[in-house]
């Protein structure tokens, strides 16, 4: 690695609160990590294991799945659904040893620019530290 | 099914022991004879042997004659039971009483089957029966005499040897206990020249009860060989998940694993809960233009084809591993000898711990995935929200 | 009544319902707010009782909904000055003040505050932080344009004639100096009145310190200073930047002077020591109440369990002493006893009670007001939200003191009955 | 590829030049061959921004749109007006966010530059596999069914029942009028006489457009907004078994409540003593003006108990309190000398008159006892000994006449409706509402909404305001004439993928998804789906398809996103 190696991150957001939460972080110009790739979704219900895993293994070297916080989904229950579904997920790839820290669910309001800023700058910085998803470069995949 | 729940979870206090001079298969399929006979089901869905061939199947017999080719205990699992009841039974009620003779792993994938609706199990009394293993198919079918003979030897003495299917050797749940949702249990063990016959639910008793079998025979034989056994096996199946856990410590580990595999999705062909129409990773939804993969190959150094291998695997387990009733189908049905039933069942244990489901046990017991508590699972989400409680209660 | 017209006053929580609902019903709707955004009250608060859900995300599809909506007009920065006539042919006069900058250039980039050289307290926050004399109330205020205010602006008081900061600073052509309040006049059918309320003051009340202390604080200060796009963004400290280790709440502030419950203090007491508990687990907090009015499904049970970390106590009488540099509740319990904690910070929730300019609106409308102030109906019982003037309709805290689902559901009632008269 | 992709680039302004390149953008996406033209604008949403934007794609014969500017939340809307306006269907446009969620979140010029292409070239890749969604119109029936003929119900209908709307009002027991018809007075202020409940009844009854069913009940409900069928079924001995069917636009649940038994638990000493009586009772002795002791003696002290059943059902019913004040006021002024004594837990005045009406009590000289609990009621001799916990001292006294007040709790019939028409339930077996804050009479079922004390403990001004809302939110949203149109971003089943499992219907907070036992396969109806997707992620075949979102768009982004 020549240069500083720059993650590519997808992030699945809800469009009613996370979504918006990233719209406030960039209004109030907050600096946000560049390597997160934003894709809007009407909630974090819709965010199965296919999407999660067809990014993680076409080469992404993270993905975050970032809803309304429970009890706020704006379909009422959507979140629950999608936080049991990240929790196999989260448990298949910690068996499986494929890097569970790679993937990660957060729950960001509407009016929390800022923590949006927060979390996706941590979430950059430990990826960039953890390197270049093994999985896709790994010629055997 | 309340109270069929009750009981599946409350272990039955006595059978009826039945004398086996001949055999104990015959005594076993006289059970059936005798209910068809007395019309208590219309049919019998129960494991054979094909003519003047080494293959096994399933029928559904209706002609008492037929018994003769019947074989509750085949060496080999040809076709999981589950997928066998579930290929008449998924589309519309079922108006024939069935009486269904099967492995316990069978009988519980066709309990998940039914909170899939893909069977109907409203007038099948699902007999499970105490399980000494398989062999793998292809041993089998390189040399079935052989074959035949150990398997002979093997379900004689209960023996846990090297040659049954790994998923039979690491299988802690091959008799009647919390983890089999069947309606009556035909127990093997403990008593020699003797089977029996243990109601495990309401409509278990009832058939019973037609039968004019009155539950009255002491069980603690049959339980104390089995929970001696149950003892040996769960032993060999920690050191088993232990092994394959070391196995899988690095990243690359799992697909090491994988490397043999040629893509041609046997297993989820041979898998009882995989009951998709067509599924998801043979759709065109994960097809694009040549460019994508270009671009891919380009980016990587190579790109390797088939496609999509890893995917297939991971993904299909996120759809049914918390569900997986380890029964080893698929590892059988791989032709290049991928363990993939160890991987699955080895996952399958922990994310069922992870949601606090056992695949097969209650029929009311929701499917994780449709289900949901309020305030569950703080601990996947980041930042860690744990201390945050929701006010309401639970869901 | 066949004019259909409707006039709404007020854009808090109650009008914005009121107005959407008139609008789908293909209503024309001139919806009036003296203030330079909409959402009320309810747009200050970061979560709402009991299910702690985030009042922006809850409100801002509502308030885009209202910006957006083809059947509602928007008055902002307006007052209703004359009003005439009776059900179905009202005449009302609105003066409309300059807001300087145009809502249809701006796009709300922020560009201008930075330059603006006058500095001033930001009303919105309680006066907890400093906004320029071109702002926005906060960030994610809807609509998202700045308005100038003319006192302060050195350009329009005249201090410094030539100041063109912020025009300067505009890549729109957004900003205006020319232009001037307008009088609108309107014919409507139907008038809701949805002005909200005020908070009780309780810098008269000594006894509390409130003023004297700067620790000690009112419920709508702790509301932004909890609130993420508050003045400290959601960081919960003293005003001398010192963690919370302790806390006492005050309920039913001014109760008595006032004479009557607001029915809603209670719960939001609760709330606040749910925040503090919540961003430091280890405060000691303690609630001073005296009847604990919990009236709802969920109240109780969210009483019930934050009174498994927090102390409740039922006072007599109370009153809040400076003591080296923190705080000391001396309180008397109901079983007589004297008492006395110390506490790092003072939340007093105080009563609620009419917005300013209600006299003057009631005036204006030709209805009266009840003892309390708050605008008075005609049946308490059978037309709770009927004024005494046909064609008239008072809702959510105009009418007296009530939490966000019953003004909702007042403003969906006048709407109701705004429409069941037209069909 | 015949596709004719237009790609715009809003400046707005100073604000996206500033942070990103937009020659190299438009540069880079020039050489896309999908894409015919790339312009850009100093400010698309402005009057003249748009007029030029029509212009363009009706001058370049566009097939899709793609414009770069700000959040969709702002301006999606804008923009699809506009593509609308120069022919092309709105859902073939993609609005890509370059300002907030780029320009104005990353520092670095080429990082943002680069991110804006990524973006943007994303947007292209997923326009091209939109389908051209078309808004559909259905016909509506505007009637409204209402359940339950308490005052709730009787003033929803008078607010609903007009000369182009038919209200079909389904009581159960033989009378309407329900609890508040038992009451001697409304509160506060005893004012109000209940003569008003027997005025609306009479004008129900004598409104064209009201059709009472009197001791009847409703067997089934299906449907949607603006299309509902119902049966109503008689449950008179005599004519059993009478069903009629009706067709609605809207259901209006207003089923109201009872009272808890106070037989549950002994403290109240109900069964034992006979002077201990109901609230709903010592109503009674106030209709018939006799307020007597079982032996036909005037009482001459009386107890009011506050709160039976508040700790056993963990809510406080919110208008014991005052009916109480309105006992003890009565008791006052029409037996001068009794005494009267109240114990209570809390009390309970949220509205603003209450208080002033408890301040008169105390100049009528009615004793107030604070208790945390009461410990037990029980006879002692002909009088009644009431023993009671504050703090930790317990007390007692005693009196001649004791009136409990009982929680108010769920109507007998709540849970089976709940289950017959699939509504959601709160812990205390309420109905529950839609949205605590936003939406209190609403339903997750579109075109169904609750009213009064069905959906929890609420006084009567409170249940008529509710009665008036769901007529306000019915009155919008069922107008004649109209047609209703349902949201078009919606999921779809493809049957040759569909297993039939039910997972979806499992998930589906709104009951948007059906069964269809003959093809095996579930349906969704797209009047009641809201295109949330969960069902989309809940099924392992693929075999839903959330239009504009389906999966192939969302990987086409993904793979950009990697590149």
């Amino acid at each position: 690695m020549e240069k500083k190696f720059k993650p590519n991150i997808v992030g699945f957001l809800c469009n009613w609160c996370s979504y918006a939460g990233a719209d406030l972080a960039g209004s109030s110009k907050t600096d946000v990590d560049s390597s997160l790739s934003v894709i809007r979704v009407m909630c974090s219900s819709r965010v199965n294991s296919n999407l999660v895993l067809s990014s993680l293994l076409w080469g992404s070297d993270g993905v975050l799945v970032a809803g309304c916080h429970p009890g706020d989904c704006h379909y009422e229950q959507g979140n629950y659904y999608a936080r049991r579904r990240f929790a196999l997920l989260k448990k298949i790839t910690e068996v499986l040893k494929l890097e569970p820290e790679r993937i990660q669910l957060s729950w960001i309001s509407a009016s929390e620019g800022k923590r949006y800023a927060e979390i996706v700058n941590k979430f950059a910085e430990d990826i960039s530290k953890l390197g270049p998803n093994p999985i896709t470069s790994n010629p055997k995949v | 099914m309340n109270n069929n729940q009750k009981e599946t979870k409350s272990n039955p206090k006595k059978g009826k022991t039945l004398p086996a001079e001949k055999s104990i298969k015959d005594a076993v399929l006289n059970i059936f004879k005798k209910a068809l006979a007395d019309n208590i089901v219309d049919a019998v869905l129960i494991p054979a042997k094909v003519p003047d061939t080494d293959a096994y199947s399933w029928i559904l017999l209706q002609d008492e004659s037929l018994f003769d080719i019947a074989d509750p205990l085949p060496p080999v699992m040809n076709v999981q039971g589950g997928r066998a009841l579930s290929s008449f039974s998924k589309n519309g009620e079922l108006d024939l009483k069935i009486a269904a003779l099967m492995r316990p792993c069978e009988v519980r994938a066709a309990v998940e089957l039914l909170k899939l609706h893909q069977v109907d199990l409203d007038n099948v009394t699902l007999v499970s029966i105490d399980c000494p293993g398989a062999m793998p198919l292809r041993d089998y079918m390189n040399d079935p005499k052989k074959i035949n003979d150990s398997f002979k030897k093997i379900s004689e003495q209960w023996e846990i040897s090297e040659s049954l299917r790994p998923a039979c050797q690491n299988c802690h749940r091959f008799s009647l206990m919390d983890g089999t949702g069947s309606d009556l249990h035909i127990g093997l063990l403990g008593e020699n020249k003797k089977v029996t016959l243990i109601s495990n639910s309401s409509t278990g008793r009832d058939v019973m009860d037609k039968l004019g079998f009155e539950p009255k025979d002491s069980l603690d034989k049959w339980k104390a060989t089995k929970e001696k056994l149950v003892k040996e096996k769960s032993k060999k199946r920690e050191s088993f998940l232990k092994e394959w856990q070391e196995k899988i410590k690095k990243t690359d580990g799992f697909f090491n694993e994988l490397n043999k595999c040629i893509n041609c999705h046997n297993c989820m062909n041979a898998c009882p809960i995989c009951y998709c129409q067509q599924c998801y990773f043979d759709s065109q939804t994960i097809n694009f233009k040549p460019e994508t993969y270009l671009q891919k190959s380009k980016e990587k150094g190579a790109l390797r084809f088939p496609l999509n291998t890893l995917l297939f695997h991971v993904g299909r387990m996120s759809h049914m591993v918390l569900s997986c009733v380890a029964c080893g189908a698929c590892e059988d049905a791989c032709p290049v000898s991928v363990p993939v039933g160890r991987l699955f069942s080895m996952v399958g244990d922990q994310t069922q711990k992870e949601f606090d489901y056992i695949p097969g046990l209650n029929r009311e017991d929701a499917l994780p995935l449709q289900d949901f508590k309020k305030d569950e699972f703080c601990e996947v989400e980041t930042p860690n929200e744990c201390e945050e409680k929701v006010t309401e209660e639970a869901k | 009544m066949k004019n259909q017209n409707v006039l709404v006053i007020g854009s808090g929580v109650a009008g914005m319902e009121a107005s959407l609902i008139l609008a789908d019903a293909g209503l024309k709707v001139h919806l009036v707010e003296k203030d330079s955004l909409i959402g009320g009250q309810t747009i200050k608060f970061e979560e709402v009782y009991t299910n702690m859900e985030c009042a922006t995300c809850m409100l801002a599809p509502k308030q885009q909904e209202v910006l957006q909506h083809d059947n509602i007009t928007l008055y902002l920065l307006s007052e209703v000055k004359k009003t005439e006539g009776s059900a179905g042919e009202f005449k009302v006069q609105i003066e409309k003040k300059a807001r300087y900058v145009s809502l249809i250039n701006c796009i709300g980039c922020a560009a201008c505050f930075d330059p603006c050289p006058v500095s001033l307290d930001n009303e919105f926050e309680e006066g907890m932080s400093q906004k320029k004399a071109i702002a926005i109330a906060c960030p994610g205020a809807l609509p998202n344009v700045p308005a100038i205010d003319p006192e302060n602006c050195v350009r329009l008081n005249g201090k410094k004639k030539d100041c063109n900061a912020c025009e300067q600073a505009c890549g729109f052509g957004a900003i205006d100096f020319t232009e001037k309040n307008e009088t609108i006049n309107l014919e409507v059918g139907a008038v809701i009145v949805a002005t909200g309320f005020d908070q009780f003051d309780v810098s008269g009340l000594a006894q509390f310190g409130y003023g004297k202390h700067p620790n000690v604080y009112t419920a709508m200060e702790f509301e932004r200073l909890y609130a993420q796009n508050g003045p400290t963004e959601g960081k919960l400290t003293l005003r001398e930047e010192r963690p919370i280790k302790s806390a006492g709440i005050i309920h039913c502030i001014g109760r008595e002077e006032k004479g009557y419950c607001s029915g809603v203090c209670c719960m939001y007491s609760m709330k606040f020591a749910h925040f503090i508990k919540d961003k430091s687990p280890d405060a000691k907090i303690h609630e001073f109440h005296t009847d604990l009015c919990v009236p709802g499904k969920s109240h109780q049970k969210f009483y019930e369990e934050l009174s498994k970390k927090i102390d409740f106590i039922r006072y007599e009488d109370i009153e809040v002493k400076g003591k080296n540099g923190s705080l000391e509740i001396n309180f008397t319990s109901n079983n007589g006893k004297k008492n006395a904690v110390k506490s790092d910070m003072v939340i007093l929730s105080p009563a609620m009670i009419p917005s300013t300019g209600t006299e003057k609106l009631a005036k204006i409308l030709g209805i009266s007001q009840d003892s309390m102030g708050f605008f008075s109906t005609k049946d308490q019982n059978l037309s709770p939200i009927d004024s005494e003037k046909e064609g008239i309709f008072v809702i959510g805290c105009a009418e007296g003191p009530k939490d966000i689902p019953d003004s909702v559901s007042q403003a969906e009632a006048a709407a109701g009955r705004v429409l069941s008269l037209l069909q | 590829m015949n596709k004719k992709i237009g790609v715009y680039v809003c400046e707005c302004g100073p604000n996206i030049p500033e942070r990103i390149d937009i020659d190299k953008v438009i540069e880079e996406l020039s050489s896309m061959d999908e894409v015919k033209t790339v312009k850009k604008h100093s400010l698309l949403c402005s009057n003249d921004g748009k007029k030029f934007l029509k212009e363009d794609i009706e001058k370049e014969e566009l097939s899709h749109v793609v414009v770069a500017a700000c959040s969709p939340k702002d301006h999606e809307n804008t923009f699809m007006k506009v593509c609308e306006e120069a022919g092309v269907n709105p859902y073939l446009f993609q609005l890509v966010n370059i300002r907030e969620q780029c320009a104005w979140m990353i520092p670095d010029k080429d990082e943002a530059t680069s991110k804006a292409i990524k973006y943007i070239k994303a947007g292209i890749q997923r326009v091209m596999f939109h389908d051209a969604l078309k808004k559909k119109e259905l016909e509506i029936n505007v009637d409204v069914l209402v359940i339950g003929g308490g005052i709730s119900g009787i003033e929803a209908s008078l607010s609903l029942a007009g000369p182009n709307r038919k209200v079909y009002l389904v009581e159960k027991t033989d009378a309407l009028g329900g609890m508040a018809g038992k009451l001697s007075r409304i509160l506060p202020h005893q004012g109000t006489e209940m003569g008003i409940v027997k005025e609306k009844i009479e004008q129900v009854k004598n409104n064209e457009h009201i059709k009472v069913y009197t001791s009847s009940e409703v067997k089934e409900v299906r449907g949607f907004l603006g299309n509902f069928e119902a049966v109503i079924k008689s449950t008179q001995e005599n004519e059993e078994g009478t069903e009629e069917e009706i067709k609605t636009g809207a259901v209006v649940l207003a089923t109201g409540f009872d009272l808890f038994d106070l037989k549950e638990n002994p403290v109240y000493g109900y069964s034992e003593n006979e002077n201990v009586v109901s609230a709903l009772e010592f109503e009674d002795m106030i209709h018939s003006e006799k307020i007597e002791l079982k032996n036909g003696k005037k009482p001459k002290s009386v107890a009011l108990i506050h709160c039976a059943g508040r700790k056993e059902k963990g809510y406080c019913s919110k208008v014991c309190c005052m009916y109480n004040l309105k006992f003890a006021h009565y008791l006052k002024d029409n037996l001068p000398d009794v005494e009267v004594k109240e114990l209570y837990m809390d009390l309970c005045l949220p509205h603003k008159q209450d208080q002033s009406y408890f301040d008169k009590l105390k100049d009528k000289g009615v004793e107030f006892i604070r208790m945390d609990e009461l410990v037990k009621t029980k006879k002692s001799g002909d009088k009644i000994e009431v023993e009671y916990r504050n703090n930790d001292k317990k007390d007692k006294f005693s009196v001649d006449m004791v009136v409990t007040s009982p929680a108010m709790v769920p109507s007998k019939g709540t849970s089976h409706l709940a289950e017959l028409m699939n509504l959601p339930l709160d812990e205390s077996g309420f109905f529950k509402e839609l949205h605590e804050m936003l939406n209190p009479v609403a339903t997750p079922m579109e075109g169904v909404y609750i009213t009064g004390c069905a959906l929890g403990p609420r006084n009567i001004p409170e249940s008529i305001t509710q009665s008036h809302a769901t007529s306000g939110k019915i009155l919008s949203s069922l107008i004649p004439g109209r047609k209703v149109k349902p949201e078009v971003k919606v999921s779809e089943i493809k049957e040759d993928l569909c297993t039939g499992c039910q997972t979806c219907l499992s998930v589906c907070f709104y009951g948007a998804i059906s069964y269809d036992a003959f093809k095996g396969v579930s349906v969704v109806n797209e009047a009641i789906c809201r295109g949330c997707g969960s069902c989309v992620g809940s099924c392992p075949s693929g075999a839903i398809r959330s239009k504009h979102f389906t999966y192939y768009q969302l990987y086409l982004e993904v793979l950009e996103a990697l590149r």
